[in-house]
């Protein structure tokens, strides 16, 4: 692993930023817990298939999302819980998808790995790696065709790389100039395989070399410097309609779905990333800048309020009417 | 009804035009369809209309831009992507199965995908095995999209319309070697409904049933075997998904026998699918088995005489036919 | 003759492990199958054994791959390339449509393309409708390679054991709900020839034509049946391409009702092949259509009563079976 | 267009040189007339399907395959006349090839873009755009696999860098450090789209960056230098088992295909590279080196009879058996 290099912690914040950081402490500790209730869940049954979590990765979608505006566009991959929430879906429409019920956000027919919120500009997660890269590129597209100054925001993980979907979708997003940033979630590993068995270049910020288009690359420890990072590749984006390659680096705390007992890597490696949990971090730091524990608790307790609320929504919600099935495999009348 | 003759790829053009000028969410977008004029000049003159705004030339990477296609429609617009060849969708073969048939059903119905891809199927002449796939069946099986392959001028037009306006994703097959086939096509004509096939050729004897290419050859096979008296009714089927089982069963009803034609290799596909419904469906009206001429089972030669020996000819069909027309049941 | 006990995946493990130290030329590679010992187990210890020379982890590049492994095939090694899930290998599709079922005829008979393809096909449970794909109508269209979709584990080893020394590409379709399933397994079984189906229950009233997850269904189906005096005979069709004609006609004459079974979509494909060959060479003895029973026509819901909805069931056999027998000729 | 670099003119040859020279122009001669042939025969109809010429590229395939040992290997595109008769395929089964006859190399199954000749180590050529470029990656891969010193070359155009098949040999080939060098015929155009309309970044080379391996880039002015230059890559890839990606600057003095007016360039630009044309070149070089006239003149009749030979080699030879496409579809026996 190479060294941090963005170590220097912003302990000290402009005062009108702590509200600020407050509400993004409380979009990932909401996405902590709702990871947490699902994996129970999961255990329990109520949830099938499988579970990505976006435990540990939560200041990136949520530092991402904070440099948006509400109708730019977000699209990722499976690992969708956290990016769902960030961009604004409901905590009940989640949990409801999860448990597979009408009232879910894709009417319990998706599941966890295809969260879907048009409303909020989320544009869903994918199963097929590197498949929505392309989509993405397409989404940025409508955008330069419309000039409607939107930006779209891409999420994949470092597995992607090597796939043929993000070089046909970066070069086409290059060429074309769109205003699309792609962010590389480098979390270290795809399912078992480390990155040094899947790149010969450790460095995934380079391949934008190949393309002529603007890279960044840093660690995520503190969730305002993922704001602060990608609003950079945001404005290039929508003020310039070029495209970005943002590599975030990560760790994803459990294994890769439900089912990985993740033996491919030391409890050690593992307590070394926990220490360094931006979720934990954010919370010191409006500790230290005042934010004082009173409102800490509050804003916890409301949070937790909302995850069971959330689950008990889900539970009690009907199971989707089979009806659905032709409406949603086509729009209007048809009979193969 | 006052009537022009067109070619078949004026036909698409002029369907493309007015639909783009009707609707400014509507764009074209594949290799060499703009500068070029298109590899078969189709798109002949639209980038000098329309501007590279609208009519995009592409690299190489039909993967790519069939996913932004797929992009753009999920967010409103309504994109045309031309594959040169269905024959290169091969590599695009994950964003039509995985992305552009399943985004509405994996967002709950949230998103549609309006998009139409198109480009020529099946053989030209000679180019060989990797380029002469009758693709048409791969896509077929798949819910979530349409696929259209119209034989005549006139439906190429009319469901062009349709394929433009529809808000599915419609796969529109056509074929280098129709795309100089002539025919009247009404001045006035709007849409053809998706899903609708059509008698080409009255008869009482068999039903032919066919689409594209092969819709030619059933008329030709037929023009002879009328001459020996056996009397084909020609089923253009237009579109192969949906499928218009009303019309090949109530042919096959009337004409109690049944011969399938289409290019493509004889596993499975479109022809299967056809025999499966005629004989499911009208089991107590067939007097003979249904007979199928597709391409032969292997990948298609470059040597002119095996391409034809491979390919359904007018004479295939002919003695099929008559093989059919002479069985009674046992 | 000794047998054991294995489950399917075992059995699967222990004929590329055999084929493995009989040829070094045999060698495994794909997503996850090394150091994280197979994302479904199948390749459990074989890294240990064989070392990474032999067992190799490739990153997420199917097209990439696949492509190798073709590559290699033409110069003389013997590739087995899982796919994690053959849902993945629609981005590989060109590779196999044009690279592995074509450099034989291309190269004029001059290349042989021994490769292996092989992974879980179909629905796993609830995961949802870009991963539930059955793929093995897409291959079974295409001449040039072989696809094989056993059901039990004595014929996952023989068959796969017959793929590894097969000069053709094979296909070969597991399934992640397969993969416990136990079954005896001879101590000395060799390979099992590609093409010969089997049948596995016999029975008089109607033949149940399956493979893979499916012939356990129709074997769940014909022991219901039974208490009901419909006697079933199960054909487990075990190689789709070649696909045993000799077999199911001779059931089909014996029984004179046929009821196709299989997961993935109605349209054309395996069940439409098979419905179509019984109609034509066993039409006279026919006495009532073929009926089918597939997936619903929808990509695959992630909610479990909608995907058990969607899926063949046992009940939908018997329902179908029961139609059939009802049914006279008119 | 960039200005050429590699413009000093290696005016004087060692003279051990000069029958290496011979050779090679007599190669490139052979190439030239085989194609003008297949040009004639085409327009007469008795070649069907597309037709790719290679004239003006002779150079590369030429001076490439110079650089390899016999049991190396060659895998291109369909543009794949050159490569086959610089690979040791003889003129007469290459045309036989192009009339669709049974002593084709292909047996008149394949046709000009599919020539074979595994005898002499050319796997083949290749109709969709960058699909070989994999199969090529297999290809060393076995090399490595089976440690037998062999080195593959894999030709494509500037056309096949967008797609996903490029990206995910690279990736492999420069993760797994196979024995192979990736050579970018760049010839400016593809089909009728100019370089600059398909990337973004004009410097095909650039791309070995994102995969951190060797990269070259050149003009082809001259066979010598080609070859010079891709034996480094070869040595590399041969010694150390590294690839390499060369981006060799070429050009077509045909259209694409027959079809092809090729109207998207001016007529100054063709005549302006005709001028340069490596052939012309290699000729010139020849003769300022002393090679002499009547030798020349020997050289090049014997090709004319080489060709005339192979037309009428193909003309009169038969067409193939309905009974080879059972046995070309499978190995062995078979009934679907
Ligand atoms: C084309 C394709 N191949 C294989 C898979 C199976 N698969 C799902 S996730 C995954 C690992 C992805 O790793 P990465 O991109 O790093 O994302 P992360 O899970 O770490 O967030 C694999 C191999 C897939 N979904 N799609
Ligand atoms: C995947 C794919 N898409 C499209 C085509 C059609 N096509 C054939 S050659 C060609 C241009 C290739 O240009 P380049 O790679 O530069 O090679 P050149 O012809 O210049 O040698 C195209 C678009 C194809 N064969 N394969
Ligand atoms: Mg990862
Ligand atoms: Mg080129």
């Amino acid at each position: 692993m190479q060294e941090r290099t963005n170590d220097g912690p912003p302990l000290t914040q402009p005062s009108g930023q702590i509200d600020h950081l407050a509400a993004l402490y409380r979009q990932m500790f909401l996405i902590r817990r709702v990871e947490e209730e699902s994996a129970r869940a999961y255990a329990l049954g109520k949830i099938g298939g499988f579970l990505h979590l976006y435990i540990g990765q939560e200041a990136v979608g949520v530092g991402a999302v904070a440099a948006l505006r509400p109708d730019d566009y977000v699209i990722t991959t499976y690992r969708d819980h956290g990016m769902a929430l960030a961009k604004g879906m409901s905590a009940r429409a989640l949990m409801a998808e999860l448990y597979g019920k009408a009232t879910g956000c894709s009417k319990g027919l998706g599941g966890s790995m295809h969260l879907f919120d048009v409303e909020h500009n989320m544009l869903g997660g994918y199963g097929i790696v590197g498949g929505h890269i392309p989509l993405a590129a397409g989404v940025a597209f409508a955008s330069k065709y419309r000039s409607d100054g939107r930006v779209t925001l891409c999420f994949f993980g470092e597995g992607a790389v090597s796939i043929g979907g993000f070089h046909e979708g970066l070069s086409l997003a290059a060429l074309w100039k769109l205003p699309i940033v792609f962010v590389c979630e480098n979390n270290e590993y795809a399912m078992g395989t480390p990155l040094s068995r899947t790149m010969s270049v450790e460095d995934v910020s380079m391949k934008a070399l190949g393309y002529g288009i603007d890279r960044d690359r840093f660690f995520v420890d503190d969730v305002l410097e993922v704001e602060k990072r990608m609003a950079e590749a945001v404005s290039r984006a929508r003020e310039l309609s070029l495209p970005t390659l943002v590599e975030v680096r990560t760790y994803r705390f459990r294994g890769h779905s439900m089912s990985d007992p993740a033996k491919y890597r030391t409890p050690a490696e593992l307590e070394d990333h926990k220490k360094r949990d931006p979720l934990t971090r954010a919370r010191a730091l409006l500790e230290q800048n005042g934010y004082g524990a009173e409102r800490l608790a509050k804003l916890e307790a409301e949070v937790e309020a909302e995850v069971q609320d959330a689950v008990k929504f889900a539970e009690e919600s009907p199971e989707p009417d089979p009806s659905l099935l032709a409406k949603t495999t086509y729009d209007g009348p048809f009979a193969a | 009804m006052a009537t022009r003759v067109l070619r078949f790829r004026e036909a698409l053009r002029e369907a493309m035009v007015e639909e783009m000028e009707r609707d400014s969410r509507v764009f074209l977008m594949g290799e060499e369809v703009g500068h070029y004029q298109g590899a078969y000049k189709v798109s002949e003159g639209m980038l000098e209309r329309f501007g590279d705004k609208r009519v995009i030339d592409t690299p190489i990477a039909e993967s790519g831009f069939a996913g932004i296609g797929v992009g753009a429609a999920m967010v409103g617009l309504r994109p045309i992507i031309e594959f040169m060849t269905w024959n290169f969708s091969a590599v695009a073969f994950d964003q039509i199965l995985n992305n552009a048939a399943k985004v509405r059903q994996m967002s709950g119905g949230q998103l549609t995908c309006p998009i139409v891809f198109r480009g020529p199927n099946a053989s030209a002449r000679q180019v060989g095995s990797q380029h002469s796939h009758a693709m048409e069946h791969f896509y077929a099986t798949v819910p979530g999209v349409k696929v259209v392959a119209p034989a005549f001028p006139k439906d190429a037009k009319g469901l062009m319309k349709a394929a433009i306006r529809d808000d599915n994703p419609v796969l529109y097959m056509e074929s280098e070697t129709l795309y100089s086939v002539k025919g009247d096509v009404p001045d006035d004509l709007d849409v053809i409904p998706l899903g609708e096939a059509q008698i080409v050729r009255p008869g009482v004897d068999v039903t032919l049933v066919s689409y594209s290419r092969m819709t030619h050859v059933c008329v030709e096979a037929a023009a002879a075997l009328e001459k020996e008296g056996i009397s084909c009714e020609v089923l253009d089927l237009r579109s192969l998904r949906p499928l218009d089982e009303g019309a090949l069963v109530a042919s096959v009803k009337k004409t109690h026998r049944c011969v399938v034609v289409h290019e493509g290799w004889p596993y499975g596909g479109v022809g299967a699918e056809v025999a499966d419904r005629v004989q499911r469906l009208a089991f107590d009206w067939l007097d003979a088995p249904i007979l199928r001429v597709s391409s032969l089972d292997v990948p298609m030669p470059y040597n002119r005489t095996l391409e034809d020996l491979c390919m359904p000819q007018a004479s295939r069909v002919i003695a099929t036919v008559k093989k059919t027309v002479s069985r009674g049941r046992a």
